[in-house]
């Protein structure tokens, strides 16, 4: 059990796992509690399972990204109002020895186009998330829909972040990374990033309050004190310094109102 | 066995007189098939208290199947058994008690066994201990009370399922073959024992190949073969002049077909 | 292969170090497991028994059932055990959901079937020799149920450790209904899927090193006291 | 509550449809889960059976040590498996990451100790009553674990099927080494977990009754066989 | 039975003479104890080939132990049993049979619980047919040759169990109450192949209770009481003049204490 001293002041976040995995969570949330007592208990599952938990009024603050659900989550009364916390971006990731010949470059859509010419095997999340959202947006972009081959070069391991990575340093397959657990993850074996900078990659989070009015049991003074809190200056620059290998993994973009 | 003051007649006149008539016990055209051979052919039987009752019958008769039957133990697949004109019912089994050709104990002591059965039949807890060296010292197996009951000597089972049953102080006692592995004095015990029971009003059905045993004990026999009634008489009249080819037969030693 | 090099460096690494968070983690995953096997025992022992013995129609299907639940995914059944827990579901007002409670109520509905239908079939081969004197006696159906079930408690002992294999081993439906909530419900098995999904593999397997150390020292533990007890009394 | 019910309507829907990538996912778990067993039972039968007739010394140990492994986490199991095969890893020549195969050998390594250590437990209990008599005929080794399995053989059905249970409803092994790829080594435990993570919660159990069906199928199947097999010979 | 030419006796001769003597077969001032219970007693003891020795003793004397001591089933705890000297050994355990008090038979029908032993024996396949009908028209079986061995009668039970030793084709026989359950034809059935044995050259050790057939069939008899040799002297001596008090009251068939 946590510490005894919030046995009964904590509130619970459903969040991704791009968060937990890249240590942010373990970084940021002790600061939170030492100031307030508040003990932050986080779910760290896909971005789909994230929001239907909060539907189901099993948390009370939801913290992912995938904006477009989430203002559909908002809307549809599930949340209070949604604000915009930090980002970061996306990288394409590949063997060092670069079978598509896209190391370096920095059009996301012509790398994939070379992708699906040359046919390099890609591991797509094939999961729904907000990152396969992106992925498939991008894939579009270019004028091509790989689910034709899925199962050939192109391959939808239906796995989260983490599990996509190990597959595609284990197939030698070119992925899609949002760049907090791609630098945070451990199994990189000779993988580097291929593409990264292009505006069409960016990445960012949102924070919602789970509406007390759907959901009678959300403490909604102890998640809002955490929403306040993580956008406030104080939490925004917890979150500027926080970084791994001397990197900055995310970078704060509240707008507090 | 060497103490008659512990015979079981006397412990059935301290336990309160079960409701309920057995008597006569019958088999009605009673058959018992297994595949397409019939094991038991239309038997037909009335048992009353009294008469010490000797099955005898070449090996595979049906001997230890009838009293199977009579104990309620295996369903005729036609005719029926019945108790009083009923079948047997749960008030009325605990008043007919069996020992089986092969001894059948639990993997647990002989003092085990014993105190098990004691429990099973009822007997109240606070009873229980002076009951069990009653029977222990009637099978003569005080010094034996907590080996293992299966490792005994094959006397020793047959003597354990003996008072076991015995324990059980019922109406009708059916034995099978109770003395094939007991030394001349067991067996000489064991007689008594049966004699007395029976001279309390204890209704015995006993199976044996013994044809010295079946004249001191027999008031009357039947003769099964061929799972059928051969031959149903006083026990002088049997051994004397038989009536059946197969009884004369089988007393003579001679091949049976 | 220096993967596995690696792995056992990070296991003896983490024992020695006395980790107080791996403590954390190793005592409730015994916690929720322990208790999770004795439930499962409580409900799947007599169950098993009562199918082995009993004589009522269906008995054919119900154990037909219970064997195949042995097959139950543990994803749904976390999924099953988190919609009635859930602040939406019936039972959502126990606000039971990602509690080490939820976690045992999973894994009791996932090794019950296990130990229930294996107990099935221990107890059914002791029945065959037991049935005919037992009923002789005129023993009722709990008496031939205990008594079966204290004879063949020592092949019985093998039942409750395959539950306990799988529960200890068990990570689907705890992540789901406990939600892997660090120092309030990650368990081994957890941290092991979280560390695996943060590409630490090495240190994953040396966990997953851990967890089976912890499994031989249970199963050593109980098989010794099987040991002394058997070697003891023959009561 | 209205999930279930859902969930439900989903399963039949799913069925009556014939979906070909449903049947697809169906097949391939069946495949994988059938081999798995298969050769969990090779290899668990006889090494139980030896470890209930054998008088070697570590004879006990080893007993602990297989039923401690009825514990091994699937994701471990998966790690090593994804390791070994990996192409940095010593077998990944061979190619097998991502394949079935892959999947059939992180289930074979799963099941066998719990097809091993069942059997070790029912082959002993028959050996209490065959040894003397095996012994007194001057029966060699092999011969006595042949007639033991063979004589066990109904019993040790119902240890298949804790094999075949665990096998069908295991994920956190096959999702490691077969990397859930769609039309390649997606199984029906796979897609629940995608279906769950995704928040399609009630197609995730709708996907899991019919996993259930399935295994209530296979085992009915199993069941009537024997029953039949029971009933016809008595070789 | 009934057919003289299947004896095992003729068998052996068309069976290869195995290699290696097991005469004398000796225990050594053997004891077998079970927890604190000396059960066999420092029993020294030789056995050669000619006589056939009846082995009497009242319950739990450790007749079926002595047995189970010279079969080598059992390990003494102290001293040792020999063979021609050594300790038996594989090649030799196989012309050593026993037959048991309580049958132990294969949940198989009766004939594949013989053909088993045939295989176990070593009989090649091609001969295993024919030996099967052999031996099952020698225990007369034939009749329910393919009932499940374990539903028999218990005097089928025991005539299987017997043939099945006699499969072995043994130099030393060993039997434990043999005919207990027998009727009298396949008593006197038995007697007759056990003098055939005999006649052969097959050692026999046979446990019985019954005096008459003990004194049809004894050319000597070992008495055993409690774990000891009492007395070991040629039947007509036994029976007329028993020497031990212990064996006086077994015979008069007194309580032994
Ligand atoms: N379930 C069964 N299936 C087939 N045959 C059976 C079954 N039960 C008994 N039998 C056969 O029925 C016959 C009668 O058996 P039973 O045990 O009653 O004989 P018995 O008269 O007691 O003989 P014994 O003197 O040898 O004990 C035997 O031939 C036996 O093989
Ligand atoms: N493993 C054991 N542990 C304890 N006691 C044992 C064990 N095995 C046998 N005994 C005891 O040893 C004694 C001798 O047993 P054994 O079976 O040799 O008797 P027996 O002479 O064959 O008697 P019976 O005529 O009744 O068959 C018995 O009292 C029995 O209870
Ligand atoms: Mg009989
Ligand atoms: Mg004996």
């Amino acid at each position: 059990t946590g510490p005894s001293q919030a046995e009964d002041k904590f509130i619970v976040v459903q969040s991704t796992t791009s968060t937990q995995n890249s240590g942010l969570y373990d970084y940021l949330l002790p600061i939170f509690t030492r100031e307030t007592g508040v003990e932050v208990r986080v779910v760290a599952v896909g971005t789909g399972q994230a929001i239907k938990n909060a539907q189901n009024c099993d948390g009370d603050v939801l913290l992912v990204h995938a904006k477009a659900s989430e203002e559909k989550f908002v809307a549809a009364g599930y949340g209070v109002s949604r604000a915009d916390v930090m980002y970061n971006d996306f990288v394409i990731v590949g063997p060092g020895s670069d079978p598509a010949g896209i190391a370096g470059g920095k059009d996301v859509t012509a790398a994939l186009t070379k992708i699906k010419d040359s046919k390099a095997v890609f591991a797509s999340r094939g999961d729904d998330s907000g990152t396969n959202k992106k992925e498939m947006a991008l894939w579009k972009a270019a004028g091509i829909d790989p689910t034709a081959d899925s199962g050939s070069w192109y391959r939808e391991t239906g796995s989260g972040m983490g599990a996509t990575l190990n597959a595609s340093v284990g197939m030698g397959a070119y992925t899609m990374s949002d760049r907090a657990t791609w630098i945070a993850f451990g199994n990189k074996g000779d993988f580097e990033i291929a593409v990264e900078g292009d505006e069409r990659l960016f990445n960012q989070y949102g924070v919602i309050l789970v509406n007390p009015e759907t959901c009678a049991n959300v403490k909604a003074d102890l998640g809002q004190a955490f929403i306040n809190w993580i956008l406030s200056d104080e939490g925004q620059s917890a979150i500027a310094d926080y970084r791994r290998d001397g990197k900055q993994l995310f970078f704060p973009n509240a707008k507090m109102s | 066995m060497h103490d008659a003051l512990t015979s079981p007649a006397r412990q059935r006149t301290t336990a309160a007189a079960p409701a309920g008539a057995i008597w006569p016990v019958a088999l009605e055209d009673a058959s018992f098939a297994a595949g397409d051979k019939t094991l038991i052919d239309r038997l037909s039987l009335q048992l009353t208290p009294g008469l010490r009752s000797i099955v005898m019958g070449p090996n595979g008769a049906g001997k230890s199947l009838l009293l199977r039957l009579v104990a309620g133990l295996l369903r005729p697949s036609a005719g029926r058994v019945t108790f009083a004109g009923q079948p047997l019912d749960e008030t009325l089994r605990r008043r007919v008690a069996i020992v089986f050709q092969r001894p059948v104990l639990l993997r647990r002591s002989v003092a085990a066994n014993l105190t098990h059965a004691l429990k099973t039949y009822g007997v109240p807890r606070g009873q229980r201990a002076q009951r069990l060296d009653e029977l222990l010292s009637l099978g003569q197996l005080e010094s034996i009370a907590d080996s293992p009951a299966r490792v005994l000597s094959g006397g020793e089972q047959q003597r354990l399922s003996m008072v076991r049953a015995l324990a059980a102080e019922p109406d009708l006692l059916l034995l099978d073959e109770p003395t094939a592995s007991l030394d001349p004095q067991a067996t000489a015990a064991i007689e008594a024992l049966v004699s007395q029971a029976a001279a309390k009003g204890v209704k015995i059905v006993m199976v044996t190949h013994d044809r010295g045993q079946a004249l001191r004990l027999a008031d009357e026999v039947l003769f099964l073969h061929r799972g059928q009634l051969a031959e149903r008489a006083p026990a002088e009249t049997f051994f004397a002049q038989p009536q059946s080819a197969a009884a004369q037969a089988y007393l003579e030693g001679r091949l049976l077909l | 292969m220096q993967d596995f090099g690696a792995a056992f460096g990070q296991a003896f690494a983490l024992i020695l170090s006395g980790d107080a968070d791996l403590m954390e983690i190793i005592a409730l995953s015994l916690r929720v497991t322990i208790l999770a096997v004795a439930m499962a025992c409580a409900i799947g022992l007599p169950l098993g028994a009562l199918l082995a013995v009993g004589r009522f129609p269906g008995r054919g299907a119900a154990t037909v059932f219970v064997n195949a639940l042995m097959g139950l995914p543990p994803v749904v059944v976390g999924l099953g055990v988190y919609l009635l827990l859930s602040s939406a579901g019936p039972l959502g007002v126990l606000q039971l959901l990602y509690t080490p409670t939820a976690m045992v109520i999973a894994q009791t509905i996932l090794v019950t079937p296990i130990v229930a239908a294996l107990t099935r079939q221990v107890v059914e081969d002791l029945h065959a020799e037991y049935d005919e004197l037992l009923r002789s006696m005129g023993a009722r159906r709990l008496g031939v149920i205990a008594t079966l079930l204290w004879d063949a408690r020592y092949s019985l002992l093998t039942t409750a450790l395959a539950g306990l294999g799988r529960a200890l081993a068990e990570v689907g439906a705890v992540i789901i209904v406990g939600g892997n909530i660090n120092h309030v419900t990650r368990v081994m098995t957890t941290t092991i899927a979280l560390e695996t999904s943060k590409g630490n593999l090495s240190l994953a397997l040396g966990l997953g090193i851990i967890l089976v150390g912890l499994s031989i020292l249970v199963n050593g533990l109980v098989m010794g006291l099987r040991g002394s007890a058997a070697r003891l009394a023959y009561a």
